[in-house]
C-alpha cells in the first residue's frame, strides 16, 4: 500500500508545481532566504522552509514556514526564536487560514455611489487616495492612523510618512492592552513599562486573573515557563494558585481557584502584603520604604479583607506566607475593573516585598506592549471627530468597531469622517464603513521586522508570492509619497530596502564581527537578530505611598450580574473568528465550538430558572445581546462570563453570525488611573426569552465515571517515592508479535498539558482534516484525530479540570484491526496501525470496536473552498467520502526522514521525527520516538513511574504511555 | 429422440394402476416370473416399493461425505495459504489464527456438501431430462402408478396377462421407454 | 367423512396458484412503491454518504445492521421446521414447511442486500470476496464480517438448493397440469421428472442428507451473526452467551414470522385442511421454547453485567435500562420473553386472533432486540467523552419499510408461481390407494 | 392382557446377591477414606468431594430430564429406555443429603474470593450459597420425584390391585387413595403434564446456579454469560451418556427384546446430537474469548488449555467426551450395536468428570503437584457405591418395562384431536 500511496502523491506533487508556476517573478523572491539551505529552491514534492514572524497577536512569535511548490502548507514554531522556542499556540498554527482564507479581500475597493464596495485598480485608488491627502493642504494633523503595535521598522516608516504628508495623529491600538499595568510600574516604580516576566524561575505563581496560558501578553511563553516549573524535580514542584472570578484555562490548570468579585483583587494583594509586613516576613526593606508600605496597608489588616474579599483571613495569611517563603514566587495582574491600576500596584507591592523585582519581575528589557496608546487617547480623537477634526482616517490591521464598546455610536462618528481608508486583508467591521479599501498582505507575503521584547528582533519575510491583487502597506506608503512627490523625504524603492536600511543602523549599533550582507542574510535565514539586555533596578517610587485604594464601581443596575467578557484562547480579540479551524476547536474549558455563550453559576441560573442551552437576552445601559446560556462552576455566583470574539457582524462566512460580542455592553467610560478600556465595570440584566439555542458541544459526558481515563497521582505519593508498579505476569492468548527495527512510541504527559489545544490545530493542518460546520459537530461528527478531552474530576462545590490528549494508541492489540474485512487496517512492522483509506470499503467495525474511539469517517464529502485548498499537505492523502481515518503518528514524516536517513545512510537520530502534535507542543508535554531504542527520550520517559495506559485491562498494550497528573493540592505556608 | 433410433427387439410395456397394492402385487409377481428389469412410477415415494424392487441404498451418501472433505480441505488451504501469502498482523493475532479459520472451513464443509449432494442425486436418477419418454403418463404425478417392463416381443403376452392379474388399468407398448 | 384423495390435494393446493384478483394486484402494487421508495433512498445515501442516516461517532452502527440481523434471524424458523423437524421426523411439518422454507429463502434476500447497503463505499462490495486482489491480498479470514459472507453466502446457497429440490416433484405436479409456456417453465423447474423408483430413491436420500447438513449449518450462521458483535471488545458485544441466544432469538422471530404469513394464507386461500389449528399451536409451543431461551439469556447477561464487576459493562446496563434506549428496552423484555408466556394458556395458543396479534408483538420485540443491542453497546462505550446518541432519519426509516417491502414482493409472487405447500409431501401423509378402500367407497 | 403385564412385570433384572455387597463395599470404603483425607488435606478431598457430588449428581438428574423430556414430546420409540432414565432418581435424594457437608469447604473455597473481590463478597457468603443451592437442589429433587411417581403409580396400583407384591410402605405410599385404573390414568397424566414441563424448566435455572455459584466464582475474575448453559447441557449430555450405559447392561440382562437395537440407535443419535451441542457450548465460549483477549477472561482459560499440566486434562475431556464419541458415531451401524454403545458411554462419562476435574481444581488448588490419587480414587468410589446402590433399589421395585403404557401424552391428546380435525391430513402416529 506504501508504495500505492507515494505513487499518488508525486501526481500530487506534479499538479501542485503547475498551481506554482503562477508567477514566480520578483526580486522579493531571490532575497528570499529558506531556512534550510536547499541545493535549488522549487523542487517538486520537496518542502522549502522559511523564517518568518507570526503577527496574529503582540507576542511575536518567530515561525518557519513550509512551502512546497511555492506555497505554505504549514507552519511551525522557530526554534531560534527566543518568545516561543519552536512552538506555536492554536492561532499561530492557524495564520495559515488567514493566508488562504476564502474571504480575503483580493483587490482594491472603493464605495461607489450605492454605498457599496466596488473593485478598483491600485492605480486609481492610489490617485483616489493621493487626490484627498493633497486636498489637506499641509493640514496634516487633519488626518488619522491607526495601527496595531508594530514595534518595528514599518513603526517608523508610518510616522515619517505622517510626518511628510504635515503630521497627523497616529494610534496604536490594541484591544487587550496593558495600559494600568504600565501605569501602576510608573506609580510604584517610576518606569512607565511592562517588564519581562521569568515564570519558569518561580516558585510560586500568584496569578491575579492574568491568563498567561492562553492571551497574557506572551502565552506560549509562559505556557513553557509554567510546564518547567510545575515539572516534578528533586522532591518539588512549581506552584500555582489563580485568583479571579471565573476559572480561565490558566486557572483550571493553577493548584486552587480563589474566587473573588472583580475588583477585589487589590485587597486580597494588599493584606497579603499587611501580612507578610506584620510577619517580618520582608527582609533587607529600606526603613522609609517598609514605613511607608506599613502605612499604606495599615487599613487592610487581613480580617478586615476576608470580610471585603469572602476568604478567611488565615487563607490570606497562608497564602502570604507560602508567597515569600517561596521565593522567588511571582504575582502576575490583568486588572480590568475600574479600580485597575489599584490592583495592579497592589500587586507589584506583593512582589516588592516578597523580593521578586529583580528576580522574577525584570524591568530593562520592556514589553513591545508597552508602546500602546491608551484607551483614553482613543476617546479623545473620538470626541475630535465629533467636532470634525479629522477628514481622513487611516486603519491598518486593527478592527475597533468591533472591538470598541458602542459599537454603534462609533460608526456613526466615523460616518462623521469624510474619508476612511481600510488597509484591512480581509472585509471586517471597519471595511463596512470604509470609503476606501487598500488589502494588506498578510504577513506571509510581505516583509517586516518586529520586536516583541527589547533586544528580541523578530524579522518577517515573505514565504511565497501574494496570492490576490494585495500590498505590503509600506509598499503602499511609498507608492503614495511617489505620488505626492515626497520622494526626497522617502527616498526608498518600496519597503524591502527600508527595511534593510533600517537594519544597516541596528547592524552600526551592535556592531558584530562580520560585514553587513552576511549579518543580514544571517538575521533573513535565522528570522531575527536576538539580544539579551540587562535588567535595571528599581526602587519604589514615592508617589506609591501616597496611593489610595478604591473598591471597584460598576455600570448598571445594583441587582445584575457583574459582567466578565474575556478574551479566548482560539479568538484573542477576535481576529482570529474566520479561520475555520479554530471555530471548530473545542474551547478547552467548555468544549463548545462554532459560538459563545453566557456562563452563569447553577445558583443563580436556578433563581432565574435558566436552563442549559436557553437563549438569554443580556442587557446593560450601553445596549443588549442574546446569547444561549451555559450553566457552569466555572464562575462564582453574582457574575456571569462571556466569551470575545464571536459576534461578528461582517468578518466572511466563518465568522458572520455566530454568538454575539458582549464589548457592546460595556461602558466607553475608560478608568481614571491609566485611561484604560474598563472591562469587568458593568452589570448586567440576564432574562430569559423563552427560545431555546443548541450549543455545539464535542464531549459526550463531562466525567470520566471511574473508568480510570485521566489518573493523577499526589505530590505526596509522589515524594513518598512510588515504583512503577509491575503488572502481574500475563498468560498470553497468543505469542507476542516482534517489531524487528523500530517500534514507534509516544509519552504524554498529563502534568505538563495545559489543554492549549495548540496540537489539535497543528494535527489538522498537516494531516488535511476537513472542518464539518456546527450542526455535524453538534452530531458528533468533527474529523479531529487528536482531542483534548476535559473531565470534571471535581466536587459539587468546585470543578477540577483534567485535560487529556486523546488520539490513536497505535496499539500492539489493536482490537480495530482484526475486525477489519479487508486488511484496510493492519499492524505495521514498526508498530503503526496503518490505515490505508484506499482499501477501505467503510464498514465501519473497527471504530465501533475502538475502545479510544479516535477513528474518524468521512460522513460526507470534505469541503475546501478555494484557496484553502491550496493549504493541503500534499504528502497526505485527501480521504474520500465513505472511509474511516484516524491518526498515525505522521506516518508521512516518519517515511520522510527514514527516507532521508537512509540517503544519507545512517540510522535515524532520536528527535527526528516529530508529529505535529508533538512538534507544536508549547508545553512540550508530548514525546515521540523509537521505543525499541533505550536511549531515546520516550523509551526513558515510558519508565517513568508516573507512566499508564488508559484503558489498560482491555489489553490492547497501545503504544502511548500517560504520565499522572501530579495533584499538588492546596499551597501550604 | 436419438435412443428410439437404436431399432432394438427389446420393447417395453406400461401398465398403469389406481392402486399402490396392485402394483406392488404387479412387481411381485413379474419378478417371480424372472423379469427383473422393472421401472415404476408413482406420484409418492413408498418404501415398500423400493422393497419389492429389492434396490440397493442409494449412494449418493458417499457424494455428500466426498463433498464435506473437499470443502474442509478447501478452507483449510484457502485460509492459511492466503493468510501466508500476503502476512499481515491484526490485533496482535497469529498469521495463522486458527480458531476463526475453523469458522470458514465449517462454512465451506458444509457448503461443498450440500452441493455434491445435489450433484449426486442429479447423477444417480439421471437428471435433468429434456424430454419424457412414452412410458411416462401425467397422472402419475397425480394419483396413479405405473410399471414398465423390459420384455422381447415375444413375452407381450405374458406379461400383459401377469400386469392384468396384478389389476392395471391399461397397458401400453412403450418402446425404449425405461424415463427417457 | 370422506379420505381425502390424492386427486383432490392437487387442486386445493393448486387454487391458491389461479390468476389473481383485484386485491392482490392492489397489494403488489402497494407493495412495489414502498420497494421504489427505498431504492431511491439507498441511492439517496450513496449520493451524498453515510452522512443522511443517523449514524454517528461512536454508533456507527443502527438500523442497517439492525435489519441485516432481523432478517437473518427470520430465516432461521424456515430451516428449523423444513430440516430440523424433518430429521427428528416429525409429521406435522409437511404441510407448512414450504412456506416455512420460502421465508428463509426470502429472508435471506432482504438480509443478504445490507452487507451492502451499509458500507460507506457500497462500489467497492465486491472487495469482500474471497479472491486474490492487489496482487494477492485476500480477505481478512480473521474478521468477523468475513465470516458473515461464508455464512450468510452459504445458508443462502444450501437454503435454495434445498427449496428448489423439495420442489421438484411438485413441479412435475403444475407441468403436468399446465400448457403453453407456463408449462415449459414449470417443466424445467421439474428437470424432467417423472416419479421412477430410481428417482425417488436417490430423491430421498438426498433430501436427508440436505437437511443434516442444514442443521447445523442454520446453527453456525446466528452464531456467527452474533459474533459480529461478541468477538468486539464492547462492553455489552463481548459476551459468550451471544451464539446460543441469538440462534433462538432468531427461530423465536422466525417462528413468529411465519405465523403471521400462515394466518392469512390458510384464511385467504381456504387452506384450512391442510395447515390446521394444531400446526399454528405446534408453533406457539414452539415459541414457548425459544421465548424461555430468550428471556433466560436476557436474565444471565443481566446477573453477569452485576457479577463481572465490570464498570463499563454494568453502566451499560443501567443506560440501556434508563438511558434514551429504555423504551425499546422494555418492549424488547416485554414482547419478546413474557408476551409467549400467554401461550401457556391453551386457550390463547388456539385462538387465531390471539396467535396473530402475539406473532406481530414478538416480531416488533425481535427487531427492537436487535436494535437495543446494537445502539446501546454502542453509544455508551468506554471513553466517556465519546458518548453519544443515535436518532434515525427519514433515510434509515425508508430503507428499512423498503426491506420489508422487498421480502413480501417476493412472498406474494410465491404465492401465485409456486404450490405453497408440498403437495408429495401432502400425499405422502395420506394413505396410499389402495384396493380396500375402493372397496368401502 | 394382565397376562402380558405380568410378564413384563417379571421380567426385571435378577441381580445376583454379590453386587449390592460389592458397592456397599465401596461406599463404606470410599467414606473411609474420605474421613481421613479430611484429616490429612481438607482441600483436596473437599475439591475431590465437589467434583463427585456435581458428577454423580449430574448424571442422576440428567437421565430424569431425559425422562421429562421424552413425555413432554410425547416420544414413544423407547419405553424401557424412559423407565431407565426415571429410575436415576433414585439417586437424588442421596445426592440432595450429599450437598449439606459442602456447607464447610464453601468456606475454605471462598475465603480468597472474598478478599481479592470484596464487592460481590456478601453473595459469595457461604450461607447465603448453601441456603439459595440448598433451595434450588431441593426444589430440583422434590419434582423429579413426584415426576417419577407420577409414572409408576399406574403400574404400582395395577400390582397392589393384583396382589403380585407382598405390601409394601413404598407401594403404600405411592399408590395411596388409588381410585382405580381409568380416573388414575387421567390423573397421573395431568401430574405428569405439569411435574415435566417443571423439571424442564427448573432445571436449566438451577443447574445454571450450581455452575455460577460452586464452579466459576471458584475463579474471583473469570466470567463467561454462557457458563451456567454450557454447564446444564454437559450435565444433561452426562446423563444421556449413563442413561445410555444402563441400558446396554439391560439389554445384556434381558436381552434384545426389552432394549431393541433400533432404540440404541436412536440413543446413540441423541448423544450425538448433544456430543455436537456440548462441543458448540466450548466452542462459543472460547472463540468469544480467544477473540476478545481480554485478561479477566482468558488468563482462566490459557491456565487450564495450554499450561501444563491442566492442559493434558482439558485435552482429554475434549477427546474422550467430545471427539471420539463424535468420530464413532457418524456411523449407523456403530450405534446398533451394544458393546460400542457402552464404551462411548463410559468415555463420555471419564471425559466429564475430568471435565468438572479441570474447571474446579485449578482454581483453588494452588501447589505444585497435581491432586489425582487415593483420595479421589477413594472418594469417586465412594459415591460410584452410592449412585448403584440406590439404582439397584429402583431396578429391584419397580418394572423396567412399563406396562400400563404407553401412558398418553397431552401431546397425544392434541394428536388425537388433530385426527378428528376436518382435514384428514394425519399428524405424528
Amino acid at each position: 500500500m506504501e508504495i500505492k500511496r507515494r505513487d499518488f502523491l508525486k501526481i500530487l506533487g506534479v499538479s501542485g508545481v503547475t498551481a506554482a508556476v503562477s508567477g514566480c517573478s520578483s526580486e522579493t523572491s531571490r532575497t528570499l532566504i529558506p531556512y534550510l539551505i536547499p541545493e535549488n529552491e522549487v523542487v517538486p514534492g520537496q518542502a522549502t522552509w522559511y523564517a518568518t514572524v507570526c503577527r496574529e497577536c503582540p507576542a511575536g512569535c518567530g515561525i518557519l514556514a513550509k512551502t512546497m511548490e511555492g506555497r505554505a502548507v504549514k507552519v511551525e514554531g522557530n526554534p531560534d526564536h527566543p518568545v516561543n522556542q519552536g512552538r506555536l499556540c492554536a492561532r499561530g498554527q492557524a495564520s495559515l487560514q488567514g493566508l488562504y482564507n476564502p474571504d480575503r479581500i483580493r483587490q482594491p475597493l472603493r464605495r461607489g455611489a450605492d454605498g457599496n464596495l466596488q473593485p478598483v485598480s491600485w492605480d486609481e485608488a492610489e490617485r483616489i487616495l493621493a487626490g484627498r491627502i493633497s486636498e489637506l493642504k499641509g493640514q496634516g494633523d487633519r488626518l488619522a492612523f491607526i495601527t496595531p503595535v508594530m514595534a518595528g521598522s514599518l513603526d517608523r516608516l508610518i510616522d515619517l510618512w505622517l510626518k511628510s504628508v504635515g503630521g497627523g495623529k497616529r494610534l496604536r491600538y490594541e484591544p487587550l492592552s496593558y495600559e494600568s499595568l504600565r501605569e501602576a510600574n510608573r506609580i510604584a516604580f517610576g518606569v512607565q513599562e511592562i517588564p519581562v516576566y521569568n515564570l519558569q524561575n518561580a516558585n510560586f505563581i500568584l496569578s491575579f486573573g492574568a491568563d498567561f496560558l492562553e492571551t497574557w501578553l506572551s502565552p506560549v511563553e509562559y505556557a513553557r515557563h509554567f510546564a518547567l516549573r510545575r515539572a516534578y524535580r528533586a522532591g518539588s514542584m512549581g506552584r500555582s494558585v489563580y485568583v479571579g472570578p471565573r476559572i480561565s484555562l490558566t486557572g483550571a490548570n493553577s493548584d486552587e481557584w480563589i474566587p473573588v468579585q472583580p475588583g477585589n483583587e487589590s485587597f486580597l494583594a494588599l493584606g497579603m502584603v499587611n501580612a507578610i509586613l506584620a510577619e517580618g516576613l520582608a527582609e533587607g526593606l529600606p526603613a522609609p520604604e517598609l514605613k511607608g508600605l506599613q502605612d499604606i496597608v495599615a487599613p487592610h489588616t487581613p480580617e478586615a479583607v476576608a470580610k471585603q474579599v469572602g476568604i478567611s483571613a488565615d487563607k490570606i495569611r497562608v497564602l502570604a506566607r507560602a508567597f515569600v517563603k517561596k521565593h522567588p514566587s511571582v504575582a502576575l495582574a490583568d486588572a480590568k475593573s475600574s479600580n485597575a491600576t489599584d490592583i495592579c500596584v497592589a500587586v507589584n507591592l506583593l512582589n516588592y516585598v516578597a523580593g521578586n523585582v529583580g528576580a522574577t519581575v525584570r524591568f530593562g528589557a520592556e514589553a513591545a506592549m508597552a508602546q500602546v496608546s491608551s484607551y483614553g487617547s482613543f476617546q479623545k480623537h473620538l470626541r475630535e471627530i465629533e467636532q470634525g477634526a479629522i477628514s481622513i482616517l487611516f486603519v491598518a490591521g486593527v478592527n475597533p468597531l468591533f472591538n470598541l464598546p458602542e459599537g454603534k455610536r462609533l460608526r456613526e462618528r466615523l460616518g462623521k469622517i469624510p474619508f476612511v481608508v481600510s488597509f484591512s486583508s480581509f472585509p471586517d467591521e471597519t471595511t463596512e464603513s470604509a470609503q476606501l479599501v487598500l488589502p494588506e498582505n498578510t504577513f506571509f507575503e510581505s516583509w517586516g521586522d518586529y520586536e516583541p521584547w527589547t533586544g528580541i528582533r523578530g524579522l518577517q519575510q515573505p514565504v511565497m508570492e501574494p496570492l490576490y491583487d494585495t500590498r505590503a502597506l509600506g509598499d503602499i506608503l511609498l507608492l503614495l509619497s511617489t505620488r505626492l512627490q515626497n520622494n526626497e523625504k522617502l527616498p526608498w524603492k518600496n519597503f524591502y530596502f527600508y527595511l534593510r536600511d533600517q537594519w544597516k543602523e541596528l547592524y552600526r549599533r551592535i556592531k558584530p564581527d562580520v560585514d553587513f550582507e552576511t549579518f543580514w542574510t544571517e538575521s533573513v535565514r535565522r528570522g531575527g537578530n536576538f539580544q539579551s539586555v540587562a535588567t535595571k533596578s528599581v526602587q519604589l517610587n514615592p508617589e506609591v505611598f501616597k496611593k489610595s485604594f478604591q473598591p471597584p464601581v460598576f455600570a448598571g443596575a445594583g441587582d445584575g450580574f457583574a459582567l466578565i467578557p474575556y478574551p479566548t484562547l482560539a479568538f484573542y480579540d477576535g481576529r482570529m473568528a474566520n479561520r475555520p479551524w479554530l471555530q471548530e476547536l473545542p474551547d478547552p474549558v467548555s468544549q463548545i465550538v462554532w459560538e459563545n455563550w453566557l456562563e452563569i453559576h447553577p445558583s443563580d441560573a436556578e433563581k432565574l430558572g435558566i436552563k442549559k442551552n436557553d437563549l438569554l437576552q443580556i442587557q446593560s445601559p450601553a445596549g443588549e445581546i442574546k446569547l444561549p446560556a451555559r450553566i457552569s462552576k466555572n464562575v462564582r455566583p453574582g457574575i456571569v462570563a462571556i466569551p470575545v470574539g464571536q459576534g461578528h457582524s461582517a468578518f466572511g462566512r466563518y465568522a458572520q453570525g455566530r454568538g454575539a460580542s458582549p464589548m457592546s455592553l460595556l461602558s466607553a467610560e475608560p478608568e481614571a488611573d491609566s485611561g484604560a478600556l474598563i472591562w469587568y465595570g458593568t452589570r448586567v440584566a440576564v432574562r430569559q426569552t423563552g427560545l431555546k439555542h443548541m450549543l455545539a458541544s464535542t464531549s459526550g459526558n463531562d466525567r470520566s465515571h471511574d473508568r480510570g481515563i485521566v489518573q493523577t497521582i499526589s505530590l505526596a505519593a509522589l515524594q513518598s517515592g512510588i515504583e512503577k508498579k509491575e503488572h502481574p505476569h500475563l498468560l498470553r492468548m497468543y505469542a507476542e508479535h516482534h517489531h524487528d527495527k523500530h517500534r514507534w512510541g509516544m509519552v504524554i504527559d498529563l502534568n505538563a498539558c495545559v489543554g492549549c489545544s495548540a496540537c489539535v490545530v497543528a494535527c489538522s493542518a498537516e494531516n488535511n482534516i476537513p472542518i464539518m460546520g456546527k450542526e455535524e459537530v453538534a452530531y458528533g461528527r468533527e474529523m479531529s484525530w487528536i482531542r483534548i478531552q476535559r473531565y470534571d474530576e471535581g466536587t459539587d462545590e468546585r470543578p477540577d479540570h483534567h485535560f487529556i490528549p486523546m488520539l490513536c494508541q497505535n496499539c500492539d492489540n489493536a482490537p480495530c484491526e482484526p475486525v477489519c474485512p479487508v486488511y484496510a487496517t493492519y499492524h505495521n512492522p514498526e508498530g503503526l496501525n496503518a490505515q490505508v483509506y484506499n482499501r477501505c470499503v467503510g464498514t465501519r467495525y473497527c471504530s465501533n470496536n475502538c475502545p479510544y474511539k479516535v477513528r474518524r469517517f468521512n460522513w460526507h464529502t470534505a469541503q475546501w473552498p478555494e484557496p484553502l485548498n491550496l493549504q493541503l499537505n500534499p504528502n497526505v492523502t485527501v480521504r474520500e467520502m465513505g472511509v474511516m481515518e484516524k491518526c498515525t503518528f505522521c506516518v508521512q514524516r516518519i517515511r520522510g526522514a527514514e527516507l532521508a536517513a537512509k540517503e544519507e545512510n545512517r540510522d535515524l537520530r532520536d528527535g527526528e521525527i516529530v508529529p505535529a502534535c508533538s512538534q507544536t507542543c508549547p508545553t512540550r508535554a508530548i514525546v515521540f520516538g523509537d521505543l525499541h531504542d533505550p536511549e531515546s527520550e520516550v523509551a526513558k520517559l515510558a519508565k517513568n513511574p508516573r507512566g499508564y495506559h488508559v484503558l489498560e485491562h482491555l489489553n490492547t498494550q497501545p503504544a502511548i504511555t500517560y504520565l499522572k497528573k501530579i495533584k499538588a493540592g492546596p499551597v501550604e505556608g | 429422440m436419438a435412443k428410439n433410433k437404436v431399432a432394438d427387439s427389446l420393447t417395453g410395456l406400461v401398465g398403469t394402476f389406481f392402486h399402490l397394492d396392485s402394483l406392488l402385487q404387479a412387481i411381485e409377481q413379474l419378478r417371480q416370473a424372472g423379469y427383473r428389469d422393472l421401472q415404476s412410477f408413482s406420484p409418492v415415494p413408498h418404501h415398500n416399493i423400493d422393497a419389492t424392487l429389492e434396490k440397493p441404498p442409494s449412494p449418493v451418501r458417499y457424494f455428500t461425505l466426498a463433498g464435506c472433505l473437499l470443502g474442509a480441505a478447501t478452507g483449510l488451504t484457502l485460509t492459511i495459504a492466503t493468510s501466508l501469502h500476503y502476512p499481515l498482523i491484526t490485533g496482535g493475532k497469529p498469521i495463522v489464527s486458527i480458531p476463526p479459520f475453523l469458522v470458514i472451513v465449517f462454512e465451506l464443509t458444509i457448503l461443498f456438501g450440500g452441493l455434491l449432494t445435489l450433484g449426486g442425486m442429479l447423477f444417480n436418477s439421471r437428471l435433468p431430462k429434456v424430454n419424457i419418454g412414452p412410458a411416462y403418463n401425467p397422472r402419475f404425478s397425480e394419483d396413479q402408478f405405473g410399471l414398465w417392463v423390459r420384455c422381447e416381443q415375444k413375452d407381450h403376452e405374458t406379461v400383459t396377462t401377469l400386469l392384468k392379474s396384478a389389476g392395471a388399468e391399461e397397458i401400453i407398448p412403450a418402446g425404449q421407454g425405461r424415463e427417457l | 367423512m370422506a379420505q381425502l384423495t390424492y386427486h383432490q390435494v392437487d387442486s386445493d393446493i393448486l387454487r391458491a396458484m389461479q390468476a389473481p384478483g383485484w386485491r392482490y394486484y392492489t397489494l403488489l402494487s402497494i407493495d412495489l412503491i414502498v420497494v421504489a421508495w427505498g431504492i431511491f433512498a439507498w441511492r439517496y445515501t450513496v449520493q451524498h454518504g453515510l452522512g443522511v442516516w443517523g449514524l454517528t461517532h461512536p454508533v456507527m452502527w443502527a438500523m442497517d445492521i439492525t435489519n441485516f440481523v432481523f432478517w437473518v434471524g427470520i430465516a432461521h424458523s424456515g430451516t428449523l421446521i423444513s430440516a430440523i423437524l424433518y430429521l427428528f421426523r416429525v409429521r406435522w411439518r409437511a404441510s407448512i414447511y414450504r412456506t416455512a422454507e420460502a421465508v428463509t429463502v426470502f429472508a435471506l434476500f432482504t438480509a443478504g442486500l445490507f452487507p451492502i447497503i451499509h458500507l460507506g463505499r457500497p462500489w467497492v462490495f465486491h472487495w469482500l470476496l474471497p479472491y486474490s486482489q492487489f496482487g494477492g491480498l485476500w480477505v481478512n479470514f480473521r474478521s468477523p464480517l468475513v465470516w458473515d459472507v461464508f455464512a450468510v453466502m452459504t445458508y443462502m446457497i444450501i437454503s435454495v438448493l434445498f427449496f428448489f429440490t423439495g420442489l421438484v416433484p411438485d413441479m412435475a405436479v403444475v407441468r403436468n397440469r399446465t400448457s403453453g409456456w407456463r408449462q415449459k417453465i414449470y417443466a424445467f423447474m421439474a428437470q424432467g421428472w417423472q416419479g421412477t423408483d430410481r428417482q425417488w430413491r436417490h430423491y430421498k436420500a438426498a433430501y436427508v442428507f440436505l437437511a443434516a447438513l442444514a442443521t447445523p449449518l442454520v446453527i453456525s450462521v446466528h452464531s456467527v451473526v452474533s459474533w459480529d458483535f461478541a468477538q468486539s471488545v464492547v462492553a455489552g458485544w463481548h459476551s459468550t452467551i451471544f451464539a446460543p441466544y441469538f440462534v433462538a432469538g432468531a427461530i423465536h422471530s422466525g417462528l413468529a414470522m411465519v405465523i403471521t404469513l400462515l394466518i392469512p394464507l390458510r384464511r385467504i386461500y381456504r387452506l384450512d385442511a391442510y395447515i390446521t389449528q394444531q400446526h399454528l399451536e405446534n408453533l406457539a409451543k414452539l415459541i414457548i421454547l425459544t421465548g424461555l431461551i430468550v428471556g433466560y439469556a436476557y436474565a444471565v447477561e443481566t446477573y453477569i453485567a452485576w457479577y463481572s464487576n465490570n464498570v463499563p459493562e454494568w453502566q451499560r446496563f443501567t443506560y440501556q435500562v434508563t438511558g434514551e434506549y429504555a423504551i425499546p428496552f422494555w418492549i424488547m423484555i416485554l414482547f419478546n420473553s413474557l408476551v409467549p408466556l400467554l401461550f401457556f394458556v391453551k386457550r390463547i395458543r388456539t385462538s387465531t386472533p390471539w396467535l396473530f396479534a402475539i406473532a406481530i408483538l414478538i416480531n416488533i420485540g425481535m427487531w427492537m432486540e436487535r436494535f437495543v443491542i446494537i445502539v446501546t453497546g454502542l453509544a455508551h462505550e468506554y471513553d466517556p467523552y465519546s458518548w453519544g446518541v443515535f436518532i434515525p432519519t427519514w433515510v434509515d426509516i425508508s430503507i428499512t419499510l423498503g426491506a420489508f417491502a422487498w421480502f413480501f414482493l417476493w412472498f406474494l409472487l410465491f404465492i401465485k408461481f409456486l404450490p405453497v405447500i408440498s403437495i408429495v409431501e401432502v400425499k405422502e401423509e395420506l394413505p396410499p390407494p389402495t384396493r380396500s378402500q375402493n372397496g368401502e367407497e | 392382557m394382565d397376562q402380558e403385564r405380568e410378564r413384563s412385570w417379571t421380567l426385571r433384572p435378577h441381580v445376583s446377591r454379590k453386587v449390592p455387597l460389592i458397592f456397599g463395599g465401596l461406599l463404606g470404603l470410599g467414606t473411609m477414606i474420605f474421613l481421613v483425607g479430611l484429616r490429612m488435606d481438607p482441600l483436596r478431598s473437599w475439591q475431590a468431594y465437589l467434583i463427585n457430588f456435581l458428577f454423580w449428581g449430574g448424571i442422576a438428574q440428567g437421565g430424569v430430564v431425559f425422562g421429562a423430556m421424552y413425555h413432554v414430546v410425547g416420544g414413544k420409540w423407547g419405553p424401557p429406555i424412559r423407565r431407565c432414565a426415571e429410575g436415576m432418581v433414585a439417586f437424588l435424594p442421596v445426592n440432595f443429603v450429599l450437598f449439606f457437608p459442602l456447607y464447610y469447604a464453601l468456606n475454605m473455597f471462598y475465603g480468597s474470593v472474598r478478599e481479592i473481590n470484596p464487592v460481590r463478597g456478601a453473595w459469595f457468603d457461604p450461607r447465603f450459597i448453601f441456603v439459595r443451592g440448598g433451595l434450588g437442589l431441593g426444589l430440583m429433587t422434590v419434582l423429579s420425584l413426584f415426576f417419577v411417581y407420577y409414572s409408576l403409580r399406574p403400574e404400582v396400583g395395577w400390582l397392589q390391585e393384583q396382589k403380585l407384591r407382598p405390601r409394601h410402605w413404598l407401594y403404600e405410599w405411592i399408590t395411596d387413595g388409588w381410585q382405580g385404573q381409568e380416573l388414575e390414568a387421567q390423573h397421573c397424566q395431568r401430574g405428569l403434564d405439569v411435574l415435566s414441563a417443571g423439571v424442564l424448566v427448573v432445571y436449566p435455572i438451577t443447574y445454571t446456579f450450581m455452575a455460577f455459584d460452586l464452579i466459576m466464582s471458584l475463579d474471583p475474575f473469570w466470567y463467561s454469560s454462557l457458563f451456567g448453559g454450557y454447564f446444564f447441557i454437559s450435565t444433561f449430555y452426562l446423563g444421556l451418556a449413563g442413561l445410555a450405559l444402563v441400558c446396554v447392561l439391560i439389554r445384556w440382562q434381558l436381552g434384545p427384546s426389552v432394549v431393541t437395537s433400533t432404540q440404541l440407535s436412536d440413543l446413540g443419535r441423541l448423544l450425538l446430537g448433544f456430543n455436537l451441542t456440548y462441543f458448540a457450548m466450548i466452542w462459543s465460549q472460547y472463540i468469544v474469548i480467544w477473540y476478545g483477549n481480554l485478561p479477566e477472561e482468558t488468563q482462566f482459560i490459557i491456565l487450564r488449555l495450554w499450561e501444563m499440566p491442566w492442559a493434558v486434562f482439558s485435552w482429554s475431556v475434549f477427546i474422550l467426551s467430545t471427539f471420539v464419541p463424535f468420530l464413532i458415531f457418524l456411523s449407523q451401524k456403530a450405534k446398533r450395536e451394544p458393546k460400542i454403545v457402552f464404551a462411548v458411554s463410559i468415555s463420555v462419562g471419564l471425559g466429564l468428570w475430568l471435565e468438572r476435574y479441570v474447571l474446579i481444581v485449578p482454581s483453588v488448588w494452588h501447589s505444585e503437584v497435581i491432586p489425582l490419587g487415593w483420595i479421589e480414587i477413594g472418594v469417586t468410589a465412594g459415591f460410584l457405591g452410592a449412585a448403584v446402590l440406590s439404582y439397584l433399589f429402583f431396578l429391584k421395585n419397580f418394572p423396567v418395562l412399563p406396562f400400563v403404557s404407553p401412558i398418553p401424552s397431552s401431546a397425544d391428546l392434541d394428536k388425537q384431536h388433530a385426527e378428528e380435525s376436518p382435514a384428514k391430513v394425519r399428524l405424528a402416529r
